[in-house]
């Protein structure tokens, strides 16, 4: 990899700023593994949650113009087997790995934390966003500001790894949660987890097409959203975000940087460019600092941080 | 191609028992190997391959195991089902000597396959197999197709008496030994292989230019023993959920690569990297479950 | 146009289910024209405000993959002349009109409701959701169920025109929202208006693309989250619902009517299609029916009504 | 075309007071009467006309008006700004024998148009007009083309003395004559034409195949009552917001046409259409303003 692309996040030196987001391509070790050959800096876990889950049954995805709907449902093998795949992966690969755990209460995180603790993972992600799984729980965590705090300042009690507090852009106010947030402790912010959700129906036979009926927005059109959401809370925090929504090549990736990202996600882009996605995104942002006269990421600059 | 259409079933074909062929009428476009994700939008949408595919028709054939299969096969001609694809690797199209060796209800992509095989000008020999006489499919259709095959049974109710694997076995090991390759195979019992009786011809199968398997994971890691170092190419099942490549359900240890993608259709390059073949797959969770 | 496509619409009878919505080519009495010429079934005027504005500075529009961002500002040439323009309309046509009024108080509504009074419109619609004039008015109105509650209420009580209510998809609990709007007497919905807001950076200049910075999203990429949203307002009132967001063929508009919609509104596609996209998409739903075996819009079903 | 791309400055010329033109290294593929819309993040995403474009850069020249075109006259090489099209409807392409009518700001998109033109073969006879000699436009650079160049001030301190129609109207009106055609042009005062001065040969202006026009609105309203049978296009300017065809920004009255979609040139045929031509256009509110 190229030494322009390196960059540092909660003291880690990765040789990448992208990141495999929570839910794509790992559910094992060795599809972890695949994308950091292709050039991801950081991989994270698909979110487990304390006991196994078969997820939603299909469909599960829906393209339409512009992204796809998911509703896999937080499907996982659950913490203990989860964790198994991700200290197989660190036996094998140096890059760091962000634990992505899901619960629905203080004390169930509490207890993935614990799981996590005696794992190989370098970070702990708590996602406090899934929208797929309203029905089952409810209101989405990361939609209280009270909930996320109350949660993150627990955690970070017990956890040994930096904890990344994964947000949802479907809420008002984002800026009030991501404050509560960092006041509780977390050490970075993840952001933004698919948006909506929405629908599509099969006109022929007047179904909903997602078996859920609803699904999560992900890819290429959510970028404006995400970019929106990170560049607003960028101007009040100052721990550092992970960026994610839509990122699909190099420019994308700059954008969120400039929104106010320090590390990248790219996730649903893995349909529309390959697996390879990581590397060709790499070779862009190069390419993009040739061309602007940046040596390296750390001189990319911000946006003005201006009142919305 | 992701692009999602409904269909009517066009035509329902009962092959044996719990067993049945599901043609539309739609340019598929897909090449064989390949599959589609079949939905009917009230609970599973699953990955089935493609049989037959002609330029304004396809069909699926498919065995009731569970919950979805049960329910499509209550379905009845003119019913809607949507599909999406046809996803996927395809097998290589050889115009050499080729052996197929397939088993259950993955042997119907051979007919599919083989069409496009002969017109590319392969010798084909296909080895079809089942436990009992009840059990194998396709038997006329692949009769009609002029090439060489060799129906075979477990208990020898029709056809060679002997798993495809046994079959394979007496054909690339004469072979092998012929050219006297360093692999030492093992044997096991060759006694029920009758060539005589197979209204297959001995001088056809002496050197494989290219082995393509079809069936059960098992069935394909015997036959990988008995191969040696013919080029060959087999076709995995694994749990789909997206079959577009993102949510690594799919994903076979330890490169990661994914069979709704890079597969199903794998190699022999990849397949003897495969660390999980013939010992593990995982279900809808990602857990890891034992062969 | 076929009379397959007729359809009724409080107490109109209509050729086309297809609406022009507000804000897109409707600046004027011609703009107004050339969609019935090309097919509209009812259009509906840009959202006129007490003063003439002229709106937010440029750029104000903005390409993502899969739609649109937009900052007008709500320009408009204020109530007076924006009704002069809808009444020379209708010396020439006799397709209905919606006259699209935005304020943010009451009292102004009903200042505009008795200008509109005056007219030849033949609805009035009360954007409550403007999301481009955030900085300016906060949140946007139709947040707050009691508020549309309020507006609607007092609006009715002198107006003489059927009132339609303007939603906004960025709220947590569109049913409540919807719910008041039907208890306060409004007599149809319309919905959504744009998703968001977004924004978009320019990497090389390191600048919002927008001057707004935020824009709201229309196009392609927001017909998911209509869809749920309709659907899911569908089930819970009985009033109609004008149905629109990312409608761009025949079989997005037959998407929006199983979802609950009783015509379908067409503003982004334009873009896409052409000014020529009412007719195609009339033909296009003429075809589906062919195919489909429907005679006529009323034929056509809705989803079944389920829990969300 | 609604591509966003952002662009360095690579030349600014001087070209009278208060007139610039601003060239971008860059291949924008535009046809002759486009135009992009321009910005600088600053405030403010305005119209305007290409003046040249060829293979690998483009310019635009551009007249000081107000706040944003001011900010513009600050910038130097190297200064970044942004720029989506090329948009709009394009001059038809003749290869006869043509009169291009130009006044102001909006002469210099004839010079991108009858590079075009030359190329087609066609005759091209250019009346460029100014109030007075310090206004007049691309003197040099029209001159260069090997065009009938007509260049005229109001003040005749500077090649003809009149206004461009009231060349125009000597040049048509004694072919209309000839014609013998039904129309009746208000002639006007004709002693201000002094053919023998201006470098161009009388024996080319007899028949005119084709007339464009750019310039003031209240310019090609003249014109219009000048031409006769004669085919047109004049290039119409109008708030312009998105330019993607859906603000309705730019509608013209009574058709409802989009004059940066269906725009900015207009053929003779809706350009007889238009009730709001050399009366009425619309601010950025919407509101009419008189002419
Ligand atoms: C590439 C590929 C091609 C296939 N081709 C055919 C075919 O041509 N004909 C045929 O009958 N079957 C085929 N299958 C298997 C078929 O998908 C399963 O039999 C079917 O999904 C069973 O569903 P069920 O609900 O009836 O059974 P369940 O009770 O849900 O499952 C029974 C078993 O089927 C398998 N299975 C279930 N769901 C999936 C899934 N989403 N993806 C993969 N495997 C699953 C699992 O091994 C499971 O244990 C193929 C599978 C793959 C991966
Ligand atoms: C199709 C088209 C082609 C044009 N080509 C040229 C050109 O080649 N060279 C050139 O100098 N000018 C051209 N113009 C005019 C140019 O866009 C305006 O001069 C410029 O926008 C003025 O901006 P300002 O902020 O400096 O002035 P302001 O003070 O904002 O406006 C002065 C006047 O400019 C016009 N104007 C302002 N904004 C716009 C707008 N968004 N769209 C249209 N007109 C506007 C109005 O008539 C206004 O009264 C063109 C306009 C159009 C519609
Ligand atoms: C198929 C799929 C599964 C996902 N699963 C999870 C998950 O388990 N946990 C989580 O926090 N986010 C999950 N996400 C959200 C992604 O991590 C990411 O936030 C979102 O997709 C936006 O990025 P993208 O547009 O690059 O895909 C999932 C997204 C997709 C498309
Ligand atoms: C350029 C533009 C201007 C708009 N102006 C208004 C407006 O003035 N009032 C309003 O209620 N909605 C306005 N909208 C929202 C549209 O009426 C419509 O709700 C939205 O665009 C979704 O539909 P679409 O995807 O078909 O464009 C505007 C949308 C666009 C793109
Ligand atoms: S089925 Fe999702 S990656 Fe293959
Ligand atoms: S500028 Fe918006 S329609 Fe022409």
């Amino acid at each position: 990899m190229h030494n322009r692309l390196k960059t540092k996040f909660l003291g880690f030196e990765v040789r990448s700023p992208l990141v495999l987001p929570a839910g794509i391509m790992d559910m094992s070790f060795s599809a972890l593994s695949i994308s950091t050959e292709n050039g991801a800096g950081i991989v994270t876990s698909k979110s487990l949650t304390l006991e196994p889950r078969t997820g939603h049954k299909g469909p599960v995805v829906a393209e339409f113009e512009g992204g796809f709907l998911n509703c896999m449902g937080l499907c996982n093998p659950g913490i203990v087997d989860g964790l198994a795949e991700i200290n197989e992966f660190k036996e094998r690969s140096d890059t760091p790995v962000i634990v992505s755990v899901f619960a629905t209460n203080v004390n169930d995180f509490l207890k993935l934390t614990e799981f996590v603790n005696t794992s190989k993972g370098d970070f702990l992600e708590l996602n406090l966003s899934c929208p797929n799984v309203f029905d089952e729980f409810g209101i989405p965590l990361a939609a209280s500001k009270d909930e996320v705090h109350k949660i993150i300042k627990a955690v970070k009690k017990i956890s040994e790894l930096p904890v990344i507090a994964k947000l949802s852009p479907n809420v008002y106010d984002i800026v009030s949660i991501a404050k509560a947030a960092e006041s509780a402790g977390a050490d970075a912010l993840c952001m933004i987890n698919t948006v909506g959700p929405g629908m599509l129906i099969d006109t022929k036979m007047v179904k909903p097409v997602l078996f859920n009926k609803l699904g999560g927005l992900s890819g290429p059109c959510i970028k404006p959203i995400a970019l929106k959401l990170i560049y607003q809370t960028y101007s009040d925090v100052n721990i550092p975000i992970i960026g994610m929504g839509g990122v699909k090549c190099g420019e994308d990736a700059i954008e969120m940087m400039m929104a106010g990202a320090s590390i990248v996600g790219v996730g649903t882009a893995i349909y529309y460019r390959g697996i390879e996605v990581f590397n060709k995104i790499n070779n862009e942002i190069i390419e993009f600092m040739d061309e602007n006269g940046y040596e390296n990421l750390q001189e990319i600059p911000k946006l003005e941080k201006l009142l919305m | 191609m992701n692009k999602r259409i409904t269909l009517k079933i066009a035509k329902i074909k009962d092959e044996i028992k719990d067993i049945k062929t599901f043609s539309f009428k739609y340019k598929l476009n897909a090449k064989p190997g390949q599959f589609i994700m079949l939905t009917d939008f009230e609970g599973g949408e699953k990955p089935f391959s493609i049989s037959d595919c002609t330029k304004d028709e396809f069909s699926i054939t498919i065995k009731k195991i569970g919950e979805f299969t049960s329910r499509l096969f209550q379905k009845d001609v003119g019913d809607l089902v949507s599909i999406r694809g046809a996803f996927g690797s395809s097998f290589f199209i050889s115009n050499g000597k080729v052996l197929l060796v397939g088993g259950g209800y993955a042997v119907p992509t051979f007919y599919f396959f083989s069409k496009i095989l002969l017109e590319s000008g392969a010798n084909i020999t296909l080895i079809n197999g089942a436990r009992t006489k009840d059990e194998l499919l396709f038997v006329e259709k692949f009769g009609k197709l002029g090439i060489n095959l060799i129906n075979t049974t477990d208990d020898g109710t029709f056809g060679e008496k002997g798993t495809s694997v046994d079959i394979a076995r007496k054909l690339l090991v004469s072979k092998l030994q012929q050219n006297q390759l360093v692999s030492k195979p093992q044997l096991g019992d060759n006694s029920r292989f009758h060539p005589a009786t197979a209204g297959w011809k001995r001088e056809n199968v002496d050197k494989f230019d290219f082995i393509y398997a079809s069936g059960p994971e098992m069935m394909m890691k015997a036959l990988q023993g008995v191969i040696g170092e013919i080029e060959y190419e087999f076709l995995f099942e694994r749990y789909m959920k997206c079959a577009i490549g993102i949510c690594g359900s799919c994903t076979v240890d330890p490169l990661g690569i994914r069979l709704c993608v890079e597969g199903p259709v794998l190699p022999k390059k990849i397949v003897e990297q495969l660390t999980e073949f013939g010992k593990y797959h995982r279900d809808a969770s990602g857990k890891r479950i034992l062969y």
